[in-house]
């Protein structure tokens, strides 16, 4: 198809997808007003049965720990996934910083930037370890810790130089931290069927006090491993792409 | 207000499809990808809001209190790292195309592959 | 006015509903700028700002997990994996 | 409560993070875990074996992490087990682990990666399978779609595989966001994920339009998936350039698994609420006859084995989907049997194929002309493949498709049935074209188009090994797939017990009620009477009948220019290449226009017929 001639198909198309669409969604209550059940009932009975005061939490790693399981596989397969396709192929040589092509040089950090990134790394690396271990309670969890804690070892590169990034997550280690992570929450799970209840069940004792950060079982201990596993995923994709874009050159192509 | 919502979802999704279908561009394309998706976290967060309500946390407030739906929150994050996952999976097979074509228009590696 | 429930947050409903109304209106255009926008390193910036429109959505629609992760990944992890991206295949593109 | 069927995902998932961390440790001794990793594929096959023989009375529900529904609201997620859905993830475990024995020399270079990606492939088809959850079904999609595109790209040094990869995992994600959209409508009218809750309570309020868009959006993602015409287009490019055993699971299973979905969807959800049973049985049956002839068409007109043997895929999936949408128990039954006994005898004609690959360095059916003869134990197990597609009794295919065809005569569609003959006739006799050509040098070798060497010419050897001799690991594999094909289909009583399975896959208050009450159906309620599965003489020289044909079709083909009747200038199928390469353009803008035209026609039909 010429580009024309698929516009005019795409618009045909879409005119009656949308309208499709809009009868749909013209169907459900109004903006506001949730039906329920499933959400309400979560609301009445999560902080009774789990003490974890984050409600979204404990449906990520309780009520729907299942969902969560995939999710993380998800992202291991993608980390796997993004290694695979950008592995280091015959006629690809490794270069130093130092290229021919001038124009994609890294330009030298400067001063600032190392200072900024030293300032803040500590910082991120507490908020992010906060968030992974505070998913029981406030709008945290292990994926959005992992996330930071992956940030922060990305400014460790932004500060100083790839080389020393590299040191910091050699891919193998990094590998087996994800796979741990991943792995750990497959285990908890496997934990309780190997006590006799249901898998994935939340058998340990959920604490006294709501909203603790002893609170909620194996809420925690999931999101831990979470985070390991998310912050590993995410080192591993952004060394993948940095290695391919500073140190790797097209061969004789 | 009653439905503005969700036909801002259908405006996202719209948009997005539009911007797959026109992209000469991959990078561009699986942007558009993002935005696909974005609509369909504005659709759970929409059908699970309720008036008046707020966020499920209950270290303040008693359990009595109307809240807005935890599940499709929940929902929606999975699918943001769903989102994550698959842009980074699709950028790295970019950055392959880009290698063996010299290029990263859709149409030139359609025609590029024989 | 119209309060909802007293909690600690209170808030008015209309200015609540004249707050969701204005973010939405920006988070579509948001979304038809990122699509129109066809230089793709523009476009990374459109695109995080559209990440964090949702973001502020997200919040208004009282979901701040959503808004969390939404941040960090629309904000933090997508414009650095795309800009990378745009580095690496920038050469023999023009 | 018994664990096993927690296990058949948690176990997979759990090896594959261990393989993946023990890899660098044990450096040279990686095979044990190839060898880890193919003993849990094949440990998962015995698991849902033992689940689908157990199930045969009645399905088996968990509840993970022990929420069990109260008062008809769930708050957990379930697995729910039927015969039909643990059949079906058990012939993905056994592929899973022919394709991962068959991979024990073929790919030496192999990093441990590649067995990571196929337990994790495996985990999501089977998660996918048992799923009761909408939106758990997402995820394991999802998981599953993930490790299918990072497979396809799994020889990046290759330009095919980049843009093969590329396309399939675009299309595919683009219906995955339609399939939650469609998740997000449905939950914001009912409040519930678990589908039987959702099913309960559409079947009692039957909300209108939302339902029907609902539907379609949910099962967007699977069209796609399945590839249904006009939806199909990625499944051809991707097939053709993904690793020969990433194949297996490709044509085998995972288009069957879009299928599936369809089914239960459709029979735990929409089956009560939408109603109007046989205009929607006319919509999906237009569908899959559109998708089995286009599918023929393109099959028999390819050089390129690997995608020769995706466009027969396509065929068969339009037959199958025909089978589901004639809505009887003994159609789904019939569909059921086929997709078996597809899968098993496709899996060992990728697997041949990709010995072929091994020993001569090419995929192209013009090129190897003859250069086969000398693979001997290969080109008899992929002649015998090929009966078996082309449905030769007793094969399980010839079964599945006798009580389609049974089925829709019996329904007052006997036009199906010559559809499905000549369908199969078209694809038999491109897949005895290239068994004679290549394996017995029989005939001329087909005439080169261009466009299609230069495709086939992309495809070099996957493996690097000693190629002067087929490993028993290659050969081994594809013979059992082809004996386990014809072995199925001597099991007594299978029809009747398959139909059973049926008749309760179809039952929706009855699966309802097991799932949120906790119930054991022991009589399921029939959506139509239940038909004789016995094989009379008529079937089989129906089936004998129609491979004849397909025989007769490939002596033509491999004949044609000696033939006096036929003119020298000829070239038969030679009318298809235009359309070929204006459909099959390998343009990703294309593909999606396709989608979204395709969705909104099917969206139109079904709001006419439904309203």
């Amino acid at each position: 198809m010429t580009s024309s001639q698929r516009r005019w198909v795409f618009l045909a198309g879409m005119i009656g997808l949308v309208a499709f669409l809009l009868w749909g969604l013209l169907g459900l209550p109004g903006f506001g007003h949730y039906p329920g059940p499933y959400g309400s009932i979560i609301n009445r009975i999560a902080l009774r049965q789990t003490n974890a005061t984050g409600t979204v939490s404990a449906i990520n790693f309780d009520y729907r720990g299942f969902d969560t399981v995939g999710e993380e596989f998800i992202l291991f397969v993608a980390a796997a996934g993004v290694s695979i396709v950008l592995r280091r192929l015959r006629g690809e040589r490794e270069k130093s910083a130092i290229d021919e092509a001038a124009d994609r040089n890294a330009p030298p950090t400067s001063d600032a930037v190392r200072m900024a990134a030293l300032v803040f790394t500590g910082p991120l690396v507490v908020m992010g370890w906060w968030l992974t271990s505070h998913a029981q309670t406030n709008p945290s969890g292990g994926f959005q810790g992992g996330v930071i804690l992956a940030t922060a070892f990305i400014l460790v590169y932004l500060a100083g130089e790839f080389l020393v990034f590299k040191r910091f997550s050699p891919v193998a280690l990094t590998d087996a931290v994800e796979a741990i992570g991943a792995g750990g929450f497959v285990a908890i799970g496997l934990a309780a069927v190997g006590i006799g209840l249901a898998y994935l069940t939340n058998y340990l004792p959920k604490g006294e006090v709501a909203g603790a950060v002893s609170s909620g079982g194996t809420i925690p201990l999931i999101s831990f491993f979470v985070g390991l596993e998310v912050a590993a995923a995410f080192i591993l994709i952004v060394a993948e792409l940095l290695e391919q874009t500073l140190l790797i050159r097209q061969g004789s192509a | 207000m009653q439905y503005f919502p969700f036909v801002v979802v259908a405006w996202i999704l719209a948009v997005g499809l539009y911007g797959i279908v026109t992209s000469r561009h991959l990078v561009h394309l699986i942007m558009c990808l993002i935005v696909v998706q974005s609509s369909t976290y504005v659709l759970l967060l929409g059908v699970g809001y309720v008036t008046g309500a707020v966020a499920p946390y209950y270290f303040d407030i008693t359990v009595h209190t109307p809240a807005v739906d935890p599940v499709v929150q929940a929902l929606a994050l999975t699918d943001v790292v769903v989102e994550a996952a698959v842009t980074s999976l699709l950028l790295a097979f970019a950055i392959q195309a880009h290698k063996r074509f010299g290029t990263l228009d859709p149409q030139e590696l359609a025609s590029l592959k024989g | 006015m119209t309060v909802a429930v007293s909690t600690p947050y209170t808030v008015p409903i209309e200015f609540m509903e004249a707050l969701q109304v204005t973010v939405l209106v920006l988070v579509a255009a948001g979304a038809t700028a990122v699509v129109l926008i066809r230089r793709p390193v523009h476009q990374v910036i459109a695109l995080s700002v559209y990440g964090i429109l949702l973001a502020v959505l997200f919040l208004v629609f009282q979901a701040p997990d959503v808004t969390l992760s939404e941040l960090t990944v629309g904000a933090v992890v997508l414009p650095i994996v795309l800009l990378l991206t745009l580095a690496k295949t920038r050469k023999r593109e023009e | 409560m018994d664990h096993l069927l927690a296990l058949v995902v948690a176990v997979p998932l759990i090896a594959a993070a261990a393989i993946t961390a023990a890899g660098p440790l044990l450096g040279d001794r990686r095979r044990i875990l190839d060898a880890l990793a193919i003993a849990v594929a094949a440990s998962v096959a015995v698991m849902l074996a033992v689940i689908m023989v157990r199930t045969a009375g009645g399905d088996e529900v968990y509840w993970f992490a022990g929420f069990r529904p109260a008062r008809g609201i769930a708050i957990g997620i379930d697995f729910d087990a039927g015969s039909l859905s643990t059949g079906l993830a058990c012939l993905a475990a056994v592929l899973v682990t022919a394709a991962m024995t068959f991979s024990w020399r073929y790919f030496e270079r192999v990093a441990t990666y590649y067995h990571t990606l196929m337990l994790t492939f495996l985990a999501g088809m089977a998660g996918f399978c048992l799923t009761g959850d909408i939106f758990d079904m997402f995820v394991w999609f999802e998981l599953m779609g993930v490790s299918a595109y990072a497979l396809t790209a799994y020889r990046p040094e290759e330009r095919g595989p980049i843009q093969g990869a590329l396309n399939f995992a675009i299309t595919n994600s683009v219906g995955a966001y339609l399939t939650v959209c469609g998740i997000g409508l449905i939950y914001g009218r009912t409040g519930a994920l678990n589908m039987a809750q959702i099913g309960t309570y559409i079947g009692h309020h039957r909300p209108g339009g939302l339902v029907t868009v609902a539907f379609l959006l949910i099962i967007s993602g699977f069209l796609i998936k399945s590839a249904i015409v006009p939806f199909h287009f990625w499944l051809a490019d991707a097939h053709a350039v993904a690793p020969t055993p990433v194949c297996v699971l490709f044509s085998g299973v995972m288009v069957e698994l879009g299928l599936y979905a369809i089914a239960r969807v459709y029979w735990s959800m929409f089956g009560q609420a939408l109603g109007h049973r046989a205009a929607i049985s006319h919509v999906f049956l237009t569908l899959g006859v559109l998708t089995a002839v286009v599918g023929a068409l393109f099959c028999f007109r390819e050089r390129h084995i690997k995608r020769l043997l995706a466009f027969s895929t396509i065929s068969h999936a339009g037959m199958f989907l025909a089978g589901i949408a004639l809505f009887t128990p003994l159609g789904l039954a019939g569909a059921a049997v086929y997709v078996a006994g597809h899968g098993l005898v496709k899996a060992a004609l990728f697997l041949c194929t990709g010995i072929v690959l091994h020993r001569l360095g090419s995929v192209n059916e013009t090129w190897l002309h003859g250069r086969g003869r000398q693979l001997r134990a290969t080109g008899i197990v992929f002649t015998l493949a090929a009966f078996g597609l082309a449905d030769l009794p007793p094969f399980a295919t010839f079964l599945g498709k006798g009580y389609i065809d049974e089925s829709a005569w019996a329904h007052g569609l006997p036009w199906v049935m010559g559809v499905f003959i000549a369908c199969s006739v078209l694809v038999g006799g491109a897949v005895f074209r290239v068994a004679g050509g290549v394996f017995y040098g029989l005939g001329d070798p087909p005439t080169e188009d261009a466009r299609m060497a230069e495709m086939a010419a992309e495809e070099t050897s996957e493996t690097e090994s000693d190629k002067g001799r087929t490993p028993l690991t290659m050969i081994i594999p594809p013979a059992v797939l082809v004996t386990c094909a014809a072995g199925i289909a001597l099991i007594p009583q299978l029809g009747p017990v398959v139909q059973a399975a049926a008749i309760r896959f179809q039952d929706q208050a009855g699966y309802n009620a097991t799932v949120l009450g906790g119930a054991h159906i022991l009589h399921p309620v029939a959506i139509a009477t239940a038909e004789s599965a016995e094989v009379t003489l008529s079937d089989v020289l129906t089936g004998v009948g129609s491979v004849i044909g397909a025989l007769v079709l490939a002596f033509l083909a491999l004949y044609w220019r000696r033939l006096p009747l036929l003119r020298r200038g000829y070239e038969p199928g030679a009318g298809l290449t235009a359309p070929i390469q204006r459909f099959q353009s390998g343009v990703i803008n294309d593909y999606v226009t396709w989608i979204v035209l395709g969705l909104a026609a099917i969206g139109g039909a079904l709001a006419l017929v439904i309203r």
